[in-house]
């Protein structure tokens, strides 16, 4: 299984906080995260999550090119949209 | 002495001031800013979200910055997550050091780079629901004036 | 809300900054500056002379330029004079505003024009007795900033 | 009467906080002063007053000029060195 975690406004495109997401014996790359965003949840998700300010984080380390995305079973992904904080 | 927290309750940025100054009686002086939730505009509640692998750290690591950058004896970063109401502190920043300039830029650097740089996201209720706050080009500006 | 004193004993920072940010709950934050007496270098006292005529009046002066300058809910100066021990605060310096940057520049910019424009004499008492202390050049380049 | 007020190390070098001198019908210029100084206190008081640094306030107003001194009966003239505050 692979948790995808929803953060910000990403959340509420959602309309959840994380799903999970069953783990095929390939590692789930970028490609395939936006094909399983798209088909489980929706097209408009999958474009949100493919905004260029959308970062991604494995397992709480931040990855510098979403194209190095290469989940496995247990992994944690978390999608990161423009923080506004402070 | 570094102290970085997240905050999921309302605290008093008085009293840790109070302690933090007390912890650091050796230092010439004490910088801080408390940031508050703004009265006004509609705006019934603010909501940070975070995300706990990340934040705390990156917290953590501009607060190392901050120290490697200025001579301090200590700082202290309290931040809240979840929601709160107008009038309540949201973020806490102090800075102790021999010298005064050092503690008020390192308050400086740390808020600037809180503000566009750490794991919080925000939105705003207001009557008709809640908002997302998007970041702010002066808060991109803020920052690159560190660099 | 102004509220600029010359205090005659010890004070606490802390309830004094309680009070002001709870009388700016509008503001979007509050810096702060604190001076305190610094320990060691065998420093056993500090006291602060002013001229009263021309102390208080000048500390306002400060205090409005930097209203003028920054865009200020509000601003708190309170400057000890007399004798006081080490770890004692010295100065309580403190503003309100919309955007943090008003407030972090105009306690930056209260305490630089304090250390080198405000009239007071200071001096240390050591084992050897008391030493008057001279203007230090690294003050002068502070205010210098501002022009 | 005129008071004279001295502040920081110059009273130390008066060894007291202010003098009272008797006032004239004419009024006390810079230069009277100075001799009033090296008479009634020490030549060392009129030297440190004398230096570039030390400025006058009159009855609370800063004089912009020195020369510009001209104190009546009932006056207050400030000595003040140079300032290290804060």
């Amino acid at each position: 299984m692979i948790k995808v975690v929803y953060l910000g406004k990403l959340a509420d495109i959602a309309r959840e906080a994380q799903s999970d997401f069953a783990s095929t014996s390939d590692g789930l790359g970028w490609a395939g995260l936006l094909d399983l965003l798209e088909s489980h949840g929706s097209t408009e998700l999958a474009d949100a999550v493919r905004a260029d300010t959308v970062k991604l984080a494995v397992n709480g380390q931040l990855l510098a090119d979403r194209a190095l995305l290469d989940a496995r079973d247990g992994d944690e992904i978390a999608l990161l949209p423009p923080v506004s904080g402070g | 002495m570094l102290d970085i927290r997240l905050i999921e309750g309302i605290f008093s940025p008085a009293g840790a001031l109070h302690a933090f100054t007390a912890a650091h009686g050796e230092a010439g002086g004490v910088a801080s800013f408390c940031g508050q939730v703004r009265p006004g505009g509609g705006v019934e509640a603010l909501e940070l979200t975070h995300y706990a692998p990340l934040t705390l750290a990156g917290m953590e690591d501009i607060v190392q910055k901050a120290q490697a950058r200025f001579v301090l004896d200590g700082a202290l970063a309290w931040h809240r997550v979840g929601t709160m109401m107008p009038g309540e502190p949201i973020v806490l920043l102090a800075a102790a050091a021999t010298h005064r300039r050092n503690a008020i830029d390192a308050v400086d650097f740390v808020m600037d780079h809180l503000k566009s740089a750490a794991w919080f996201w925000k939105r705003e209720k207001r009557s008709d629901g809640w908002h997302w706050i998007s970041p702010r080009e002066a808060d991109h500006e803020d920052i690159a004036r560190w660099r």
